[in-house]
């Protein structure tokens, strides 16, 4: 990893990926104290996936995720203030407080959710990019998913007809072995998960996922090839959450060391040992990412906390669009 | 006016919408080079190109989410799921994603899609070939579903379709495609929050919609001849209902039989039904009655098949019977 | 007498099938080394091993037509769909599998296969997550349905559904399973076929399944303060429907409010609401009326969410106006 | 493929497939006459496989089938008469009549359908296997499916799970090249079937469809690999169907040179080729074998025609198990 970047991007990376964590850290306090309900799916120890590949992404591409998705909110430029009021239940929330942690949007940056149903986001993403395909649009579609999404029929039923029509698909599985509490050698007969793109002729390709500057480089080379016309590309990203599923579980699927045992991969502390061995980064830029990171998480909190609940009179809202709307079309 | 089938009035619709809409396309199994599966699309693939008369692979799931993610970006797709038994494998991209988009990002999306299925039995292809699951879509907010049952409309209710800023979903039963019937020409697009008057009378309301619009219709004829004046109510919109035209028929008859080819219980006709004596019990003269399926999977044999499907008979007997019953 | 939750009853009820029957198996998502995700098989990977305890991938289809497979060939598996939401991904396999292999085999086959799924809203987890399809199960021939709604019946209708030869879904609300509750010791299976009558009254009657029974009940308690007797009715079974309980409550208190979770439009309750002025209009003193969810995808924000579904006081509300609507 | 078989298996294999073509052309005829009704999809072209593979699976093994099913129906032993019966809806039809051509049923000779939702039968088939392995059965469950049924959610799923817990599954693929109109090549983009079975480490093979020796030894040999506990296996057998998808199909979508390519390819013509090659057929064979099958498939259609219909009164019968059956299990 050494060598390999600047100063300022490598300040750049680690404080994103600080930011979503310790964001995220701050949600898991404020879910304990009761201000943050429903799911929370923490991406703890997956922060280096989010960041480096959004880095590889244009503002014109297409992101589509699962419920696991503030770290890819944050990275792809959604403010942490909306993600927090959305979890908040607020108005001022990336989709209006409706969805909550498990549907964040944000068309304004091509964030288009935040897909509860596992593998449900695969199907529309492939849709996305017919649909840019077909208006000769040069843009990527980037659909985040896990492990466990592999297993359903809408993965299959996805790769095939992105393969078959050629279309301008980044299939990115986040591998962290685990689909809640079944470990993916207990899921899947073939755990080298790269390896099914072949059915559908699918180049494929697996990177470090606990490794930032190797994520941005791969999610790079298969954003070109997609954008070249290439048709759809399948990376798998391995990595781990060192947290529950979602914000409470046993935790009787997995022992003590194999978390330790990743926790010694930290995509951040990893990038932070690459860039004080380039002498890059000094112990005054750590202590300053951290304030800088926690004045921005507390500037979130208190966007979500001073944000406004929707009237109940607006229950109806959005289940239909509006004639006012309607009519301009 | 102009004479043509269902199917053509259908087909018509597409023409229309492929050639004056660049967004439109249309998309299912066997759409293009097959010409579709009961022959709606057939030569349109040669006319409009396969990328736009779009053959997918047997992939419910894949190519209905397809259809929504294509909607929300912008094109106006219209999928085709061959049959509504088919959508059974897609449910949940319909229910969970076309449905629930625009209301969980909070108004930022919203999904344009047109989703067409063949529904319903009479053509002997059993259990697991002659659903009619129209009921489960209309129950769900966030869809719009509507029933041509007439060939004027559905000549013209795809373009109030793809009018519609959300996803809308029509059902064309499998024994409309070879009915003929006129269409006025240069119609505007069919109202889908209005239902129809097609037969106007005084006696009794018979209430139904889609492939049952026929039989009920026939019903009407017998009653006629027997001094019964019977009106007909065909729903076209089953969400939203159009309550309104619903509830003025029966205040005026005082009298419902409601027509359905669902399964009795949990049938379209059941909420109708309900909705009837919870708004307007004291205009009612007799209890409502549905004529629905028998509750059993379709069987295969004619006899049985038929058996178990609403009948003209048993719709004519039912309104005699309301009639009968004088309060 | 003893006391427990509603997941421990379940458990318990598990167990008992586990131990007494060799080809009673559970399978599903991290029902094994998760224990659950409601923590219903906790400790059971543990005590009954992991081929009877089977985790399955995400692949709804697949191993809820396992199931189907599985009990056609003479085990007696337990499908745990982990929510009813995900449900959607394996219908076709429960309609066009389970509900139909005996009617179209001619007898040969039979699918001896329970489901369980939970159901239901009111933990803000939004619009994919909170929904209720029971309507939509009960509306089909071939399955039967129920819904235990107290902790009893949470103990002995997993026994009763194993005891039948046809596939049957039992539904579990999620706001249930920490509910505490007594247990009868060695009751036999709960009646399938057969409604509870959970407060006897005379002034209206309450009927309702599943997660709205609490509701219910307090509403009932918060009448009766007020001088009004509501009886309440739970269904348990919700396919088929015991309509003579339902109706005699109805024939002896002349008005009723039914209570379901579904949203409005083509809701359970809609079904009862038909059913009880098509078969008993005479005997009604007011409308029925229904207390369901609002037509909205189920909202995140915890005011919101709440303002979607049925409410007590509402329902309280509801009663008072029947009562005061004498007819 | 000549010197392969015996004059009494070779007459025996050609007698199958005569009858199962005989009895299918008969049904085109009664079809358009009337007295079969709903869908109905034939197999001509396709014998050689339902042919060999039923003779290598044991009275004990599964069979699970499509809507494309008489020949795998009358090649497992359904009598034809009862086969013929059920497509009149006559209660004398293996089904009852309820089911007709699409779902034929025998329990009593484990042949479990007649599943009309494409790719429907391999959960189930997935399940029976599970059934035998809890309950210690050494039995194969053998389910024939379409290259079309590949492309479904449920394929990925079913061999995803057979693989994963290891069961005796033989998966039997059918790829005659075309769902309905659609070429696979327009279908799939790895067209090579028999690799998608790699995702899920199922051994696979593939084999020349229209030699009936061939797929007998093919699924032989897979059949005892499975029997054996190696898990599933899955063979692609090639094939091509020379009718219309259903009784009538415009049959726009393939050139009559394509089919006629095919037909030369016959397996009935083949085999009685190679029979004649090793001086084991004559000619009286032939005409004697036509007639017997002839008087075969007529004495199926007498059954059929002299068969009852089911009072209508009996409509609700069997959609649940009557309490009188209920009471003794
Ligand atoms: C279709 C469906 N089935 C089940 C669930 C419940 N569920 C939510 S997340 C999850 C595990 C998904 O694992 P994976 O795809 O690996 O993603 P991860 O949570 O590890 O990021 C499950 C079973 C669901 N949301 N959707
Ligand atoms: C899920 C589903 N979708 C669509 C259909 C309609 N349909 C029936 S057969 C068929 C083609 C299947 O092709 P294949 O699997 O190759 O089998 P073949 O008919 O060639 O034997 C289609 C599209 C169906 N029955 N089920
Ligand atoms: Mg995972
Ligand atoms: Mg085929």
């Amino acid at each position: 990893m050494s060598g390999a970047v600047s100063r300022e991007r490598g300040l750049e990376l680690l404080r994103e990926m600080m930011l979503i964590r310790r964001f995220e850290e701050r949600c898991a306090e404020l879910y304990s104290a009761g201000f943050i309900r429903g799911f929370l799916h923490l991406y703890v120890g997956e922060e280096a996936i989010a960041t480096g590949a959004m880095r590889a992404l244009s503002p014109e591409d297409n992101v589509i995720s699962t419920y696991r998705e503030h770290g890819h909110a944050i990275a792809r430029g959604v403010p942490p203030g909306e993600v927090m009021a959305e979890m908040y239940g607020k108005v001022e929330g990336s989709s209006g407080g409706r969805g909550g942690s498990m549907h964040i949007f944000d068309a304004s940056r091509r964030f288009y959710g935040g897909h509860a149903i596992v593998a449900g986001g695969l199907p529309v993403a492939v849709g996305m990019a017919l649909a840019d395909a077909l208006q000769n649009e040069n843009r990527v579609t980037a659909c985040f998913f896990g492990d466990g999404a592999v297993a359903e029929g809408a993965f299959h039923e996805s790769m095939n007809l992105a393969a078959l029509w050629n279309l301008p698909v980044l299939f990115l599985c986040e591998n962290n072995f685990y689909a809640m509490g079944t470990h993916l050698s207990r899921a899947q007969a073939e755990t080298n998960l790269a390896r099914k793109a072949a059915s559908y002729r699918v180049p494929a390709d697996k990177v470090d996922g606990m490794d930032v500057l190797a994520v941005e480089a791969a999610v790079r080379r298969e954003v070109q090839a997609v954008r070249d016309g290439g048709g759809p590309r399948f990376l798998e990203c391995e990595t781990y959450r060192y947290r529950a599923h979602s914000m409470y579980d046993p935790d009787r699927y997995r022992s003590k060391q194999e978390i330790e045992g990743w926790r010694r991969r930290d995509p951040i502390a990893t990038l932070k040992g690459a860039l004080r061995a380039d002498h890059i980064l000094y112990e005054e830029d750590v202590s300053a990412l951290e304030a800088s990171v926690e004045d921005e998480v507390e500037g979130a909190v208190r966007v979500a906390e001073e944000g406004s609940l929707e009237p109940v009179e607006d229950l109806l809202k959005n289940v239909y669009t509006p004639r006012e709307i309607r009519w301009r079309r | 006016m102009a004479t043509m089938t269902y199917r053509e009035a259908i087909r018509e619709a597409h023409r229309e919408a492929l050639s004056s809409d660049p967004r439109v396309f249309l998309m299912g199994e066997d759409v293009g080079r097959y010409g579709g599966v009961f022959a709606v699309s057939l030569g349109m693939a040669e006319e409009f190109g396969e990328e736009r008369i779009r053959d997918t692979p047997l992939s419910e799931v894949g190519f209905v989410g397809a259809g929504v993610g294509a909607a929300s970006a912008g094109m106006r797709p219209i999928v085709e799921v061959m049959t509504v038994n088919f959508s059974l494998l897609a449910m949940d991209q319909i229910v969970n994603g076309a449905a629930t988009l625009r209301h969980m990002s909070g108004g930022q999306l919203s999904v344009p899609l047109v989703i067409r299925m063949a529904t319903g039995a009479g053509k002997q292809v059993a259990a697991q070939h002659s659903h009619s699951f129209e009921n489960w879509y209309a129950h769900v907010p966030g869809l719009r579903v509507a029933a041509p049952a007439t060939v004027h409309d559905a000549r013209f209710m795809l373009k109030a379709a793809l009018a519609d800023p959300d996803p809308v979903i029509l059902f064309e039963h499998v024994l409309l495609y070879n009915m003929s019937g006129e269409v006025e020409e240069l119609a505007g697009p069919v109202d889908l929050r209005r239902a129809a008057i097609r037969r106007a009378g005084d006696d009794v309301s018979l209430i139904t919609y889609g492939g049952s619009l026929p039989k009920v219709l026939e019903a009407a004829e017998h009653l006629a001849s027997g001094g019964i004046d019977a009106e007909v109510v065909d729903l076209r919109a089953l969400r939203p209902l159009d309550l309104e035209t619903i509830l003025s028929s029966v205040r005026k008859t005082h009298r419902a039989v409601v027509v359905d080819e669902g399964w009795h219980t949990g049938s379209l006709a059941g909420e109708i039904s309900a909705r009837i004596a919870e708004d307007a019990l004291y205009d009612l003269d007799a209890p409502v009655e549905r004529i629905c399926s028998a509750e059993a999977p379709v069987p295969y044999p004619h006899h049985l098949e038929q058996a178990a499907l609403p009948k003209v008979d048993e719709i004519a007997a039912a309104a005699k019977r309301r009639v009968g019953s004088d309060g």
